[in-house]
């Protein structure tokens, strides 16, 4: 299977702390690919504002570039990944409209044939490299560490549609299982975290990014675990905001996906640019260690050490 | 009394036919015994003008294989019309036209460019083509005319019978010879040396259901010998022709290529096979239908092998002296 | 042809029709153009061909003439010419040597200019075709004075009913155990609020008593043969484990069973025993046994309490599954739906949480005779406030995009009976429309909605039982857009109550195939005309009523089973059935038995002799539809009025003013 | 090849099925629709029908193009006649542009007895399409050059 490999905007600026552990976990479980050469920007959440045709020309034109390389587009970016399966999607059942993409495409001397296969980071890790091998290869297996995962909203419609249930995905929560820690009920797994609102308009954003943490604190977890550099930002980012809004105060660690496999492998918080969290990841260190101790002590007292 | 006369005579064929009454064996003694041969250049040296000096209706029976596509054939399809009380179309080139009908496909341009220029094996660097007549100090050499069309014989000339067959298998041309002999020829117009069912009913196969999911060319599988061809995807005609050959192709796990024509009450062979074959494919979806049938290759070749010019449409139609353009095949694949 | 050229003798009528067809085609030119046809004795034009003297003159001059064919060139063939076969009949000229030519609405209605040209090409083909006409019969069967009934709810019911009071024999064959269907499981019936196992049990029961009703419960159809007016259907009967001629239904037998199992019919809220009857006013009051549960079945001979208690010793181990075959002239389809299962929504919570339920299962709690006693309890609790969420499945493109038609109305009856039953509950309709287009419906909706109903317009996106405020502790929360007002809420409740979509049976394609019916996109069998023919299918004499054909409310329902019934008597009080003149058959002296055809029908009229290498065609069976004449590479197969000799003459003189009268073809 | 006068009108052979396409037909009429006289219509009971042999035997008696119409598919009163009809119309294509007919000439379409407006608009656009490629003229095809 070879890939070539779609940052985006967000995972080189704002969300660097995601790339980097997405970097350092692929290249741990030996998955090797290429970035795809000359991307552009998917056009975000902004680009539809502007011209209907340029919100699928954008994408286009990175799903063309990938069809050159005839390989695997994989992204882990929620939006981005978005962005690329809904040009492909309306692009593909619309003739008039993959011309007139083209035409636009035309411009830079690149056509879209709709033959680039479009895949999902979760998607390339839970069935190409398999759960089984990622299970093999966690050294700091996760064990008493009580986490929420965060599917996030806008991959619920189509992200986990191309390889798992749009109405109640699992995924996610079997990928954490793998790795050890303690998968709890989340209720609002699939809530919004207010996307670009957090920014846009607070007044909206904060009380739902409250309500998140608040739903993570009544199942007593000790982090919430996301798949989307968007609300692990958000989430991050206005914990103060949220709990003004909600009344109390937050300090709910907030992983990406890759930084807690990373540290189920044993990898260095630096290289999973965990240093980057706004609210800093100690008591996931701290639980995880304490997991550790009890096994072992467990081991001793069995006499098997 | 005086023997009665018989004639034979080979057109646009491949002589198969001569072959088949030759292969009469000891029999071909008894013709020779029951009849007085009066024109075979196949076999003996005769001279047209002898037949011209023939009254007419004198002889009895003329067996003219081959199909007409050239002035001269068209002159001895004339010529023996006029002489013989019975002319018979002899084999399936004088019947349907045949292999030498496929030249229908194109006219005689195409073929000549081909055969004079194009081949690999020709060196013709003054483009030198046949003349109609040619000076030479003996005097004028003439050829007979090409024709654009190859046509089949009663296309030409009014046909009392017809013996399909490419060649007719030895025992049905024994049994006209026999019925000639015995006066017991059907009434005239009718096809004899055949059945009036289809190949079909002498092929031995086993038939269970027809529902073809892929075609396939004889050498892409290893066909069951025991089973129907056409059930196994590969195509046969044989629902589609006139049976009486004793189907020996099926005998040697060959499909049938439809040589003895149409079967009684079918007007095209081609577009009843081509029914056929599409009715049986196993599918409702218009993009699998198309893939299945793009499995055939050559629709044309495969429908009408032997009888392109007795179809309906008789030849194919040419955008001035070129082969019809690969991308109308295209854009009906498209439509 | 039987006749030589001369003795055909055409004549060809060109009808004015008003102005109709005068006003835009030169019916005189086109008079004469048919008189200088071959073989037309004839040419005629009349103001209205169709009028008392237009078939008179048409009749005279059949008779004065000796016409053999008649060609009437008028009005679409699908308007007039029953019409115009009728005066070939009186005039004893067989109808089929009949041929219309429309020249009014596929010439001078749609053409101004060029329509006389296009007229006679018309005329000329359907003069070509005429000469070719064969007479044909119209063929009679007889109708076996038997009607068959698949299925026990109230549409087979009302079926089975009106045709057993016509005095005709009726096999009524339900799968389960009793006949009542879905009805016998709801409470109150929506809008009159009337009980409806009260008036559904006198019906059956009527079943029961009615000498001409045979009922064949716990049975299936596995097998149907024939044709209209003659079906030979096998009935496989499953094995009971207790005699229905000494059963008295005294009931000690499941008093006395010491094992249990979750209530089918009362959706798993409840228990039965393993010998059972789903529900006390079962018919046939005669229980069965399960042999999932009964231990004596899976233990080889333990236990056995009914055995040893039943005084007639009416149980009995030994029987065994049974076929019977019956002959019936009808046959009436009305296997019904299932409900949808909604734990393919996850995100609503059913199964998940407890007291999320389904419309059904609150029907069952809702009802006396339900595993509560008619207390709306989940574990003892009697909720407060309730949600019901309509449109589960339906009108939603992941399921059903059709609407299930009564999910509105049951809803609005929930709402009253909590009202009745709980005092001061909250009920919270979450609706997308309020759909109440039957007779008094829509004055049911003002009722309830007076009552403690709050209506919230929009579909719920979750039910939750993660508490965000301290109201939401311990209860179910239904979060939702209210679309009135554009903003999300939060619903805390006690209970909510799931209106999932009215499904196909999950066989219904088996069905289908059994009884060669079509299904529509949405899965439910499809009848043969949405408007005009709503029971009918294209398999004649067989008849699709009640749910089988889509959702349905009661009285539809029954105005089904009624229409099915009324379909079937006119079918076998006729006794006789006219089946398709212009069939199609095999000439043997030309079939090689090639097999070609056999898989074509669609009705499967096609069977192949094995031992005479050939096809042959029941022509009971048979349409007509001319797939297999078509398809056949011997042209053995001749499609009866359609033969290949007519409509290619018909082509050829459909074109003859398109080339050069030296070209023949 | 004939040339065609400007004043000449291409001639279509319709094979349309009597419970859909024809009923369609009849309804452009009974609709007062006005569209090209071009196309003569012969009715079937059903496309499936339609042996290709007729539509062989339209182009050799002089049509310049031909149109088979039925019921959409799944519509069919024979339930699946219509899927017959595509398994011949793709094969028969193939044919005749190995035969030199432009598939343009030959169309299949799926019009319902509601369609009355649709089959007026086929007929219109065909005849414009085939007037636009002039004369088939078949018996110029077999004349001997």
């Amino acid at each position: 299977m070879s890939y070539v490999y779609y940052p985006g905007c967000s995972l080189t600026g704002t969300a660097r702390e995601c790339e980097e552990s997405i970097q350092s976990v692929m290249r741990f479980l030996g998955v090797k690919w290429t970035e795809l050469e000359d991307w552009n920007c998917c056009g975000a959440a902004v680009a539809t504002g502007v011209s209907y045709l340029l919100s699928l020309a954008l994408p286009a034109r990175n799903l063309a570039l990938s069809e050159k390389t005839e390989a695997d587009l994989v992204t882990g970016c929620s939006r981005c990944y978005l962005n690329l399966i809904r040009a492909q999607h309306y692009i593909q059942h619309n003739a008039n409209l993959k011309r007139d993409v083209n035409a636009v495409l035309a411009e830079a001397g690149i056509q879209y044939a709709g033959t680039a296969r479009l895949r999902h980071l979760l998607d390339v890790i839970i069935n190409d490299v398999g759960l089984d091998t990622v299970a093999e290869k966690v050294t700091q297996p996760l064990s008493g560490l009580q986490v929420a995962a965060y599917y996030g909203c806008c991959q619920g419609m189509w992200t986990y549609a191309q390889f798992d249930s749009t109405e109640d995905p699992t995924c996610f929560d079997r990928l954490l299982a793998a790795l050890g820690a303690e998968v709890v009920y989340y209720p609002l797994k699939q809530a919004c975290c207010g996307g670009t609102l957090s920014m846009s308009k607070r007044a909206v954003g904060a009380p739902l990014i409250g309500d998140l943490l608040l739903a993570a604190i009544a199942v007593e977890a000790d982090c919430i675990v996301t798949a989307c550099p968007l609300c692990t930002f958000n989430l991050n980012s206005f914990q103060n905001e949220a709990g003004r809004a909600k009344g109390t105060k937050f300090n709910m660690p907030v992983l990406f996906v890759t930084q807690l496999m990373g540290l189920a492998f044993g990898l260095p918080p630096k290289t999973l640019g965990l240093h980057r969290n706004v609210v800093p990841p100690d008591p996931v260190y701290r639980k995880i260690a304490a997991g550790a101790a009890a096994s072992s002590a467990e081991a001793v007292a069995s006499g098997t050490k | 009394m005086s023997k009665p006369k018989l004639a034979l005579y080979w057109a646009a064929s491949c002589g198969g036919c001569e072959i088949a009454v030759v292969r009469l064996y000891a029999k071909i003694l008894d013709v020779a015994e029951i009849f007085d041969i009066v024109l075979w250049p196949c076999i003996m040296d005769f001279k047209y003008k002898d037949v011209e000096a023939l009254p007419d209706k004198s002889i009895d029976l003329c067996l003219f294989n081959g199909a007409i596509r050239n002035s001269e054939q068209e002159y001895m399809a004339h010529l023996l019309r006029a002489k013989s009380k019975a002319l018979v179309a002899f084999g399936t080139c004088a019947y349907t036209g045949g292999i030498p009908g496929l030249a229908n496909v194109a006219n005689r341009e195409i073929i000549f460019r081909r055969v004079y220029d194009e081949t690999p094996s020709t060196s013709n660097a003054e483009g030198v083509r046949p003349q109609l007549s040619y000076q030479v100090p003996e005097g004028e050499l003439t050829l007979p005319k090409f024709y654009d069309t190859v046509r089949t014989l009663a296309q030409v000339v009014p046909v009392e019978y017809f013996i399909p067959g490419c060649p007719p298998v030895k025992e049905q041309v024994e049994a006209v010879i026999q019925a000639v002999v015995e006066g017991k020829l059907p009434a005239p117009g009718s096809v004899v040396g055949a059945s009036d069912k289809t190949v079909c009913d002498n092929c031995t196969r086993i038939r269970e259901e027809k529902r073809i999911r892929s075609f396939y060319r004889p050498w892409e599988i290893i066909p069951d010998s025991s089973r129907c061809l056409l059930e196994q995807g590969i195509i046969c005609a044989g629902p589609a022709t006139r049976g009486g050959c004793g189907a020996p192709c099926l005998s040697v796990n060959m499909p049938c290529r439809g040589c003895y024509g149409p079967p009684p009450n079918v007007t095209d062979q081609g577009g009843k096979l081509l029914s056929a074959l599409a009715s049986i494919i196993d599918s409702q979806d218009p993009a699998e239908i198309e893939r299945v049938v793009d499995a055939i290759p050559d629709v044309l070749g495969t429908c009408y092998l032997f009888g392109l010019p007795a179809s309906l449409l008789g030849r194919v139609r040419l955008e001035g002296n070129a082969l019809p353009a690969r991308e109308a095949v295209e854009t009906a694949k498209a439509l | 042809m039987a006749e030589s050229k001369n003795d055909v003798r055409i004549g060809v009528y060109v009808c004015h029709c008003g102005s109709n067809i005068a006003g835009t085609v030169d019916v005189d030119d086109l008079t004469s153009f048919a008189q200088q046809q071959g073989s037309v004795a004839v040419a005629r034009n009349y103001k209205f061909m169709c009028s008392e003297p237009g078939q008179a003159l048409i009749k005279k001059d059949i008779e004065e003439l000796g016409l053999n064919r008649v060609v009437v060139a008028s009005c679409s063939p699908r308007m007039h010419e029953p019409t115009f076969r009728r005066v070939c009949e009186d005039a004893n000229l067989n109808p089929y040597q009949l041929d219309m030519c429309n020249i009014r609405e596929q010439c001078s209605w749609v053409h101004k200019s060029g329509a006389t040209g296009k007229a006679k090409a018309l005329v000329s083909a359907a003069i070509s075709r005429a000469y070719y006409l064969q007479p044909l019969e119209r063929r009679e069967v007889l109708v076996t004075p038997a009607v068959l009934v698949v299925g026990g709810g109230i549409a087979g019911i009302q079926a089975a009913l009106k045709v057993a009071e016509a005095g005709h024999k009726v096999y009524l064959v339900e799968r389960e155990p009793s006949i009542g269907g879905h009805m016998i499981q709801l409470d109150k019936t929506f809008p009159t609020l009337d009980c409806s196992a009260c008036i559904l049990t006198p019906k059956m029961a009527a079943v029961k008593a009615h000498p001409d009703i045979e009922l064949m419960t716990y049975s299936e159809v596995v097998d149907v043969q024939g044709y209209v007016g003659n079906f030979r259907v096998t009935i496989r009967r499953k094995p009971r484990y207790v005699d229905e001629s000494l059963c008295t239904g005294c009931g000690i037998c499941q008093e006395k069973c010491p094992w249990k199992a979750d209530s089918e019919f009362d959706c798993g809220l409840g228990q039965r025993k393993a010998i059972y009857t789903p529900f006390p006013q079962a018919v046939p009051n005669v229980p069965v046994i399960d042999p999932e549960h009964c231990v004596y079945i899976q233990k080889e001979g333990k236990c056995g309490a009914c055995l040893k208690f039943c005084e007639r010793g009416a149980i009995d181990f030994t029987q065994k599954e049974k076929m019977v075959d019956v002959e019936v002239g009808a046959i009436i389809v009305a296997t019904g739906y299932d409900l949808m299962d909604p734990s393919a929504i996850s995100r609503l919570g059913y199964k998940r949480f407890p007291n999320v339920i389904t419309s059904m299962e609150f029907e069952r709690l809702c009802n006396a005779t339900g595993p509560t006693g008619g207390h709306i309890t989940i574990d003892g609790k009697e909720p407060k406030s309730v949600a019901i969420i309509h449109c589960v499945g339906s009108r939603d493109e992941k399921y059903h995009t059709y609407c299930s038609r009564v999910c509105c109305m049951y809803a609005l009856k929930f709402a009253h009976l909590i009202g009745e039953k709980i005092e001061g509950a909250q009920v919270y309709q979450f609706y997308i429309d309020m759909r109440c287009y039957g007779k008094g419906f829509e004055e049911f909706y003002q009722r309830a909605s007076s009552e403690a109903v709050n209506f919230v317009r929009g579909r719920p996106a979750q039910v939750t039982d993660f508490a965000m405020t301290p109201e939401e502790k311990g209860k179910l929360v239904v979060v939702c857009e209210n679309t009135l007002v554009g903003r999300p809420v939060r619903v805390p409740v006690d209970m909510v109550i799931l209106c999932p979509a009215m499904e196909p049976r999950a066989d219904a394609k088996e069905v289908a195939r059994r009884f060669n019916l079509s299904q529509s996109a949405d899965g439910f069998l499809l009848e043969k005309h949405a408007k005009l023919d709503p029971v009918a299918t294209a398999n004649d004499g067989v008849f699709i009523v009640g749910c089988v054909q889509g959702p349905k409310d009661i009285p539809d329902t029954v105005a089904q089973g009624l229409a099915g019934a009324a379909e079937a008597l006119a079918l076998i009080e006729k006794g006789r059935v006219e089946l398709e003149a212009a069939t199609a058959f095999v000439n043997e002296a030309a079939c090689s038995g090639c097999k070609i055809c056999v898989s074509l029908c669609p009705y499967s009229a096609i069977t192949f002799s094995e031992t005479e290498k050939l096809s042959h065609i029941n022509e009971a069976l048979c349409k007509g539809c001319g797939v297999c004449v078509a398809a056949c590479p011997a042209g053995a197969i001749v499609g009866r009025h359609f033969t290949d000799q007519q409509i290619l003459a018909e082509v050829a003189a459909l074109l003859v003013d398109t080339r050069p009268a030296t070209v023949a073809v | 090849m004939v040339v065609p006068s400007n004043n000449w009108e291409p001639t279509i052979v319709g094979f349309l099925c009597n419970w859909c396409a024809y009923q369609g037909a009849d309804l452009a009429g009974t609709s007062r629709m006005t569209y090209a006289p071009n196309v003569r219509i012969v009715r079937v009971m059903c496309t499936g029908r339609i042996d290709p042999t007729f539509v062989l035997k339209a182009f050799q008696s002089g049509a310049d193009g031909v149109i088979v119409a039925g019921c959409h598919p799944g519509d069919c009163h024979y339930s699946e006649g219509n899927y017959k009809t595509i398994r011949r119309v793709t094969l028969l294509r193939k044919l005749l542009s190995q035969m030199g007919i432009d598939p343009e000439r030959f169309r299949l379409e799926w019009v319902s007895a509601g369609e009355g407006a649709k089959w007026a608009q086929i007929a219109d656009e065909m005849s414009a399409a085939i007037k636009a490629k002039g004369p088939l003229a078949w018996w110029e095809t077999l004349k001997e050059a």
